[in-house]
């Protein structure tokens, strides 16, 4: 048993203590502590996968599914939580009040003004995320979701305007839909196997029991999932919400909270489902994923302001995963493998980037007063490094080499191309174009010569840094080499064999 | 035997006198046009009705702790409903006068 | 006769829902919802399941029946909402009965025997000492749930101050009910809240055994206490108060330290001492029940006023 | 007919009147009304498969009556945030909004 799956359940939770008790100051640098505590557990983690070639598991309070509940990290758990890591303590970082901050008058500092608050939402963030991607009991999923929920939804309003609140209260009541989905398939599953561990459950469902009640179930469980995504069409609450919120506040919700539930989409339909079901399922989620990939991308086009048009392509680019569902489950282990490794480097290189581009589009939307688009133009001048950080970004989302982006979309190409789905190479390709006008547009209006005189303000320069590490972190992806990954193969399918007496 | 029967028959009878109060109390609960006088109907034969059921439960306790709770209940309700009802009654009278006096109530900050 | 009771139970929570969901107005819906609450608490014990049926009548009807009566008094009167489309309630309709039928089939397909955890509990329960296998699935076997779901609780908490417009939180919400407290509120709040905490302190001792425990009886402790908040009898403690702040984590950190703790004296994170495990849950079950109490009765209270106010 | 497979059927229902409530209602707090009705009629149908679990001596498989505690509790959370920020939100309009609109509201 790994008692580092424990902690990296637990050891964020530890700095609420200080953040709650003692005054902001002692209680952020407690907080940016357990980040790197955090972060450091996870890496730990991944270690022992690569390590040992298999997945380590805990059994909390040594009672064995399906009594107890386990945790358990295979490839593509830790890739995850190490992804998640990383952005939550270089978002942490940026959002420290740091110097200048207390004597400057900054309008939308790092934790809007909020640090204790900001900072417990943040580590709560990370204590959900990690439970999402290494809890393998259904309800502790549960749990795990509305412990997200409860973390995010703060962090759009922490400023407590009136568009942020209304924008809080509509992505509450979507993920209170979304819950009550899942939990309603929750409920059905231990109706008919009276065990709610996937491992058990993968078992009998391979058995072919449950019939349609089952499949009606998963569908449940994968529409709740989807509410808490903002997967087209249950997508309308996340532009409000993510451009609304603070940019510290937007960087983790686009890039990190909303990969949980797709984690578990994944994990529902790879892991859980039998391949049958996963084959008729796919290409429902494949429309999905193109229809928000065209849509959100089109609308992303017609933004005047720069965080919507970020948020809309967050909306876009959640797409790529639902295409390898059809691509991953085909019989063809070759070209399958190669969509599975794409759909999850896009996952990671898609939160690296858009973190970078929250965070550069913040620095970008303080130091001009604004963040109109018509009004952005000279920007390139007063803020360099956020606008190299949001173009370094950007080239992940076009899937331009050398990116993360580049490396994961040409995997699902080649797949689709392989496998015959025509359909599915436009759609990468078509979604890549729209991503490049739109990117490419900030780019353009911020190298422009200014209309008029430029404000005094220059932008935060170690703050603007920090976008750029993570900008480079998604360019760092793409020096993957393109083939499956044997990591993310590690651990599945899933068993708890050699941890059960 | 013969004194089970009784206590059966003592239930069924009050329970069927508490039932009948409280259909009266719903009714004017429902029927009557002020509610102050909803609130007299309903807490008055609310409080009768409830007391004749514990009465007519009592013998079908199984022990005297069982007895004591149901007694204990009643004993609540009573207090509860009587000081709800005197509240809720103030609320109706003060809303009138408030009407009367036409002034808005604009929320107060300092 | 006993199904005569549940059909007729299950038609009135029908009832109480439709009430809840097709009523125009928002105050006669929140008191159909608790209604709807309180018969679901019915329904709970015609299920055996009296743990449940004490929680969804203490949170699911009773707190959040105050805080939806709140919410009703705090929003302004809705302006006259446009007339929604002809077609709307028809095509709702139609498509709540599609699901409920659906649904329905669903439950009747259900396999039988049903599958049961009933047997591993059984077998596991004498071990920890408990008598109430309720307590012994939140506190042992997925106690990890149950610290995290103390987590959720506390979050939400911090969800709803983050809307004080003072950033560090430190003032006293402002009070639920006019000021001074009807006299009838106050003779109610000195007579009732003493048995109330009585009733409270005997679910959690009897949650070991029998049907009761931390998050019933928190919640009727938070009841006693909003009850001698409306009354006057006591004052409505500021947010920044520190000795308030260590009682809201006490619960769920309280549970990390013995989970901790479990690895020292057990071997396994959140196990517990043998020979001592009921003595460390009912500890555990006192702090959570603390906390659960004040972080309820501070949830409703809602947002600290603006500073200058304490 | 058992008294579990009545209160799932009922589960079920209230599923349906809660989906009713969430599509029909026209602000905020009738969705959160809705969102608790729908969440009533699912821990209903989880209190019934308990009840078909009963075995080894008890009356119903506490797991998942545990399981609907931590649901109700949940919930409750979900309920209690939600009205914070719908009331917040609504001061906050009806101060914003010009003083003569709030005339009718007496």
């Amino acid at each position: 048993m790994s008692a580092l799956l424990v902690l990296a359940v637990t050891a964020p939770l530890l700095g609420l203590v200080p953040l709650f008790l003692l005054g902001p100051r002692t209680g952020e640098r407690a907080a940016l502590a357990m980040l790197a505590v955090n972060l450091a557990v996870t890496a730990g983690i991944a270690e022992q996968v690569a390590q040992g070639g298999r997945a380590p598991g805990y059994f909390v309070g040594g009672f064995a599914p399906p009594l107890g509940v386990g945790l358990r990290a295979d490839g593509f758990s830790a890739a995850m939580m190490l992804m998640a890591a990383l952005v939550l303590l270089l978002t942490g970082l940026f959002a420290m009040t740091g110097p200048g901050d207390m004597t400057r008058k900054v309008k939308a500092r790092g934790s809007a003004g909020r640090p204790a608050t900001f900072f417990i939402l943040l580590l709560s963030l990370a204590c959900a995320l990690n439970l999402a991607f290494l809890a393998q009991d259904l309800f502790t999923l549960y749990v795990a979701l509305e412990l997200l929920t409860f973390a995010a939804v703060p962090l759009v309003c922490l400023e407590g305007k009136a568009g942020q609140l209304s924008a809080a209260l509509t992505y509450l009541l979507f993920a209170l839909f979304g819950s009550v989905l899942y939990l309603l398939g929750v409920v059905l599953v231990y109706g008919l196997f009276g065990t709610l561990d996937i491992a058990h459950l993968a078992g009998l469902l391979a058995q072919g029991t449950g019939g349609a009640t089952a499949a009606a179930a998963l569908a449940l469980m994968s529409a709740g999932l989807m509410a808490k995504a903002a997967l087209f069409p249950l997508h309308l609450w996340l532009p409000p919400a993510h451009s609304g919120a603070p940019p510290a506040a937007s960087a983790v919700l686009s890039a990190v909270v909303i990969k949980a539930p797709l984690f578990l989409l994944v994990r529902l339909w790879s892991d859980l489902a039998p391949l049958p079901l996963t084959q008729v399922a796919g290409p429902i989620f494949a429309v999905c994923g193109a229809a928000a990939i065209v849509f959100c991308g089109v609308v992303a086009l017609a933004q005047e302001r720069l965080k919507l048009l970020i948020a809309y392509s967050t909306a876009a680019q959640i797409g790529y995963l639902c295409l390898m569902f059809p691509l991953a489950a085909s019989d063809d282990g070759q070209w399958s493998a190669l969509a599975w490794t794409g759909g999850t480097l896009h996952l990671v290189s898609h939160a690296l980037s858009k973190a970078a581009m929250f965070l550069a589009a913040g620095l970008i939307a303080e130091t001009m007063g604004h963040d109109r688009l018509s009004g952005l133009s000279g920007v390139g001048r007063l803020a360099p490094v956020s606008v190299a950080a949001f173009g370094l970004g950007g080239l992940s989302l076009m899937g331009l080499p050398p990116s993360g982006g580049f490396v994961a979309k040409v995997m699902l190409l080649t797949s689709a191309l392989q496998q015959g789905s025509w359909w599915i190479a436009t759609v990468v390709l078509a979604g890549g174009l729209l991503a490049g006008g739109y990117v490419l547009r900030v780019v353009v209006i911020a190298l422009q010569h200014p209309d008029a005189g430029l404000p005094e303000a220059r932008e935060c320069r170690w703050r603007a840094l920090i976008a750029l590490a993570l900008a480079f972190g998604a360019m760092l992806v793409g020096f993957m080499p393109l083939a499956p990954l044997p990591f993310l193969d590690i651990g599945r399918p899933l068993s708890w064999e050699g941890l059960l007496p | 035997m013969a004194m089970s029967l009784i206590a059966d028959a003592f239930t069924l009878v009050f329970v069927a006198a508490g039932i009948a109060f409280f259909a009266a109390g719903t009714l004017g609960l429902v029927r009557l046009p002020q509610t102050l006088s909803r609130i007299h109907a309903l807490t008055k034969a609310d409080n009768v009705g409830l007391a004749l059921v514990v009465l007519g439960l009592l013998p079908q306790a199984g022990n005297i702790f069982d007895a004591a709770k149901m007694v204990a209940i009643w004993l609540l309700a009573q207090l509860a409903s009587g000081a709800v009802a005197q509240v809720m009654a103030e609320a109706v009278i003060a809303e009138a006068r408030d009407g009367a006096d036409a002034s808005p109530p604009e929320e107060s900050r300092p | 006769m006993s199904l005569l009771f549940d059909a007729v139970l299950c038609l009135l929570l029908l009832l109480g829902a439709l009430g809840v969901v097709a009523t125009g107005a928002a105050r006669p819906a929140v008191i159909a919802f608790i209604g709807y609450g309180l018969l679901l608490g019915l329904a709970w014990v015609r299920l055996d399941a009296v743990d449940v049926a004490l929680t969804e009548i203490a949170i699911g009807s009773g707190i959040s029946g105050v805080v939806l009566l709140h919410c009703v008094r705090a929003l302004p009167a809705p302006p006259r909402a446009p007339a929604a489309h002809p077609m709307l309630r028809p095509l709702a309709a139609a498509i709540a009965v599609a699901i409920a039928a659906a649904l329905a089939l669903a439950v009747l397909a259900l396999p039988e025997p049903a599958p049961t955890r009933a047997a591993d509990v059984a077998a596991a329960l004498p071990a920890t000492d408990l008598g109430n296998p309720v307590t012994g699935v939140l506190l042992v076997f997925r106690a990890l749930d149950t610290l995290l779901e103390k987590v959720v609780l506390f979050l939400s908490l911090v969800g709803v101050w983050a809307l004080s417009r003072d950033p560090a939180c430190r003032g006293r919400p402002a009070p639920l009910s006019p000021e001074p407290a009807p006299a009838p509120s106050a003779f109610l709040a000195r007579v009732l809240a003493p048995i109330g905490v009585l009733v409270g302190l005997y679910l959690l001792w009897a949650g070991a055994d029998h049907p009761g425990g931390a998050f019933q009886s928190g919640a009727v402790l938070a009841a006693m206490g909003l009850l001698l908040v409306m009354g006057d009898q006591i004052r409505v403690p500021a947010a920044g108060n520190r000795s308030l702040r260590l009682l809201m984590l006490a619960g769920p950190f309280g549970f990390l330290a013995v989970g901790f703790a479990g690895w020292a004296t057990a071997g396994v994170f959140l196990g517990y001492p043998p020979g001592a495990e009921k003595a460390v849950i009912i500890a555990v079950e006192v702090a959570i029940t603390l906390s659960i109490a004040v972080t309820l009765a501070l949830i409703v209270l809602g947002p600290p006023a603006d500073e200058g106010r304490s | 007919m058992t008294g579990a497979l009545l209160f799932g059927l009922a589960g079920a229902a209230l599923v349906g009147c809660g989906v009713y409530g969430l599509l029909t209602a026209s602000g905020a707090l009738g969705r959160i009304l809705g969102f608790n009705v729908l969440g009533g009629g699912v821990f209903l149908i989880f209190g019934a498969v308990a009840r078909r679990g009963a075995a080894a001596g008890f009356s119903a498989d506490p797991v998942p009556q545990a399981l609907v505690i931590t649901g109700i509790v949940v919930a409750f959370c979900a309920t209690a945030l939600a009205v914070a920020l719908l009331v917040r939100l609504s001061t906050m309009e009806a101060r914003a909004a010009p003083a003569d609109a709030g005339e009718k509201e007496t």
